[in-house]
Parts: C-alpha cells; structure tokens; sequence
C-alpha cells in the first residue's frame, strides 16, 4: 500500500513476491519506454518533487477504496530513461478479479492525466521534444 | 504575501527559470497569472496560451479560480503526462 | 506465446523475467485462490487433459491477433490447492496500454466459461462440493 | 462406429466411470445423448438435464446438432469453470 518515486530501476519481479497475499486477484501493469517514431533513443522525465509521491499515494488510496483493494503498489521512475527501460508499474490486489483489473485501469488513466511528470522524446541527434498530452488520455479520465 | 513559483517543463524553459520567489497580493491564480504575465517577454511567452497551461497550489492541483490566500507556493507546467 | 497446464506451483516473478522485452505495456494477471464462505480449505480442479493445453493455446493465439500481441503467456494448474495457492496466470504484452489490459481481460473470460476445468471447494470435514458455473461469466464473454 | 466417451466432474460421478468405448450409428451428438440416457439410471441421472450438460467431440467444443461421422473421442462435463 505504497507510491515510490525514484531514478533507479525497479525490479517488476521482486516487486512481485509477497504482494496481494490473501487476496483472489492480483493484477499488474508495466509500462515500457517505446520508441514509435524510430527517432528516439530515451525518455526524460521530469516531475515536481514533494507533490509526486504524495499525489501518487492519494490516487492509491482513493483507488483503494474505491475498489475495495486489499493491497496496491505504484512505482513511477523520472530521469533519463532508454528505450526498453520500464518507466512505471502499478499492482492492485482485490478478493475479485473485476476490481484488481478496474483499479488497475483506474490508476493508469489517473498517472497519465494528473501525476505531475513531463516526458521529453531524446532523438539519436540528441535534440529533445515535450510529449503533449493526449486527449484520449483526457477522455479515459472521465469514464470513472 | 510571499509565494514560491515553480516551473516545470516547456513553462520552465520559456521562463528561463525554475522557480522565483515573488511579493504579490494576488487573490486568486488568474490574478498572480496576469501580474507574471508582464514581468518580461519570457514570462509572457509562458502564459501566452493559458489553455496549455496547469497548475498547483501548495502541491495540489488547482485551477485559475483558486484562492491565493494563506498558499506559499504555486507551480505553473503544462499538461501531464505520466504512466 | 505459450500455455501450460501443470499441477506444480508457478513462480510468477520467476515467469515475469524478460517477458514483454520490446512492447510497451505488460499487464499481469494472477488467481489465487480465496475461501469465500469460511468452509473451505482447498479447491480441487478437474481437467480434461489432451484438449486443455490445445485450448488455451488456441484462446491465446486468437487474442494475440484480435489485439496484436507482441507476446501472451498462460498457465493454469490442476489437482489439490490450498487456500492462498496460486491457481493461475495470464500476462500480456503490447505497444499500447489498451490493448495489454484488454486481451488479459478478453482472456480471463474465456478461461472462466470455455477452458475444460471443473473445480469442486473442499470444506474442513473433507467434503466436496462442484463449484457451478456463474451467469455472470457467461455474459462478460458476451462483451467480446 | 467406435467413439470413446468421456465423462468429467459430475457426469463422470453421475455414470460412474471416467470413459466408456461403445458401438453406435448416432449422427449428431443429439442421437447419442438418447442412446447413451437408456442405457441404466445412472446414464439417465447423468443426462437429466441437457441444460447443464457441455459437451466436445474430438476435443473441440460443440453443440447437441454437431454431425459424429468421422469422430473418435465425445466428451461430456458441465459448464466449464476455468480462471
């Protein structure tokens, strides 16, 4: 029942052991750095140290109750991060599968939209460029 | 009142900045906006298009209406984009 | 891109290691299982062996093409589990989040209602009782 | 022709074995089920309720109108409940 902001990698599967015990279902997402344009080389993420990880740790807890969850994990990196690198993972823990997926999904849509990171796109000439938010993003946020 | 402003992303570049400690009586988000907005040409670059622009207050996200009073810092970026 | 059916236990970080490498979003799945009534101390799952591994592998196949999978893993295990024992995994791997989240979703659904397992609750006095299949499952198919 | 018949969970408690190889003409898995029904009560129990009764021929999922000619293996079991 933690949100940890940090450079470092983090280890998907170690963060795996032991998380959701006792519960019915245990869903995880992992987000991947992704070059579509065959342009880039790295991600750098910017975020507002001291609103981050608080701002993750609400989000949890409104997810927390919202779906009844018995447990749940945010870990969101920042930095210069290359492709293939993970930038983020989420795991939710509930008695049912229909609320482990939902808060998963839940979660996403807020980090996309209201956790206070910036990606920059590095291209191989080493300029970079803001990535803009998506409306589709915008969108999936007010399904809930 | 005393407020910390921060920048962050293309807000920050534009600024030229990433953070400046003000004197303002400001009342609400709009009002501090429209004093920063005519400090300089860079500050006027940042807020030129406000439908670009989010913010907080005290580390909570907020919106132009929002009170000033009793804050000490206020953040300026654009729209995020985490996960 | 494979399903396995074993009785043994799986280690789901142990199946995490290097999967999804090149996608952009990895969604996890994991049933355990869960004593709902306060009776239960096991489940035991039937299975049809032969058309069971051919099954999952053709319900994997067929969401890696309807969502573009870059990679899919499924396994389920059969015989006697514990209460809290791991009964089953689904991961997912694709370039955008939507497409992870749903073809997990997509594949829970047809294992509850068309993969051959039949799974009977062991109460504490060593009784059994065969778990009936849920309306519910059969109409979250239907979505598809 | 020769089939195997498969039986799981209840079914196979119901008959009272796991797999029988029988003799028969049916065309559809529908003929088969009224064959199998009138063989002794226990088939009867097992096939009372065509509601709760799946089935697979050769190991693919099917219905009560699916045509027999050329199948090896029938199987009968109630609604799955995989995940």
């Amino acid at each position: 029942m933690n949100a940890r902001v940090q450079s470092a990698p983090f280890d998907l599967a170690a963060e795996m052991r032991g998380f959701g015990e006792g519960a019915g279902a245990v869903v995880t997402f992992c987000g991947i750095v992704r070059d579509d344009s065959g342009r880039m080389t790295a991600l750098e993420i910017e975020h507002y140290p001291g609103m981050t990880e608080r701002a993750l740790n609400d989000y949890g807890q409104e997810a927390a109750g919202r779906f009844d969850l018995t447990d749940w994990r945010i870990i969101h990196r920042y930095g210069h991060l290359a492709v293939g690198e993970q930038i983020m993972m989420v795991a939710t823990a509930a008695r049912h599968r229909r609320a482990a997926f939902d808060a998963a999904d839940y979660l996403m849509d807020w980090l996309k939209s209201r956790a206070p990171f910036w990606k920059r796109e590095i291209a191989h000439d080493g300029s970079g460029e803001w990535v803009e938010a998506k409306t589709s993003d915008e969108e999936a946020l007010a399904r809930w | 009142m005393t407020l910390d402003i921060l920048y962050f992303a293309w807000l920050r570049e534009r600024v030229g900045q990433p953070r400046e400690r003000i004197e303002t009586e400001a009342a609400t988000i709009r009002d501090l906006v429209a004093e920063l907005a005519v400090r300089d040409e860079w500050h006027a670059a940042a807020f030129a298009d406000m439908s670009a622009v989010r913010c907080a207050v005290d580390q909570q996200l907020a919106d132009l209406d929002t009170q000033l009073a009793g804050s000490r810092e206020v953040a300026f970026f654009p729209p995020m984009t985490g996960g």
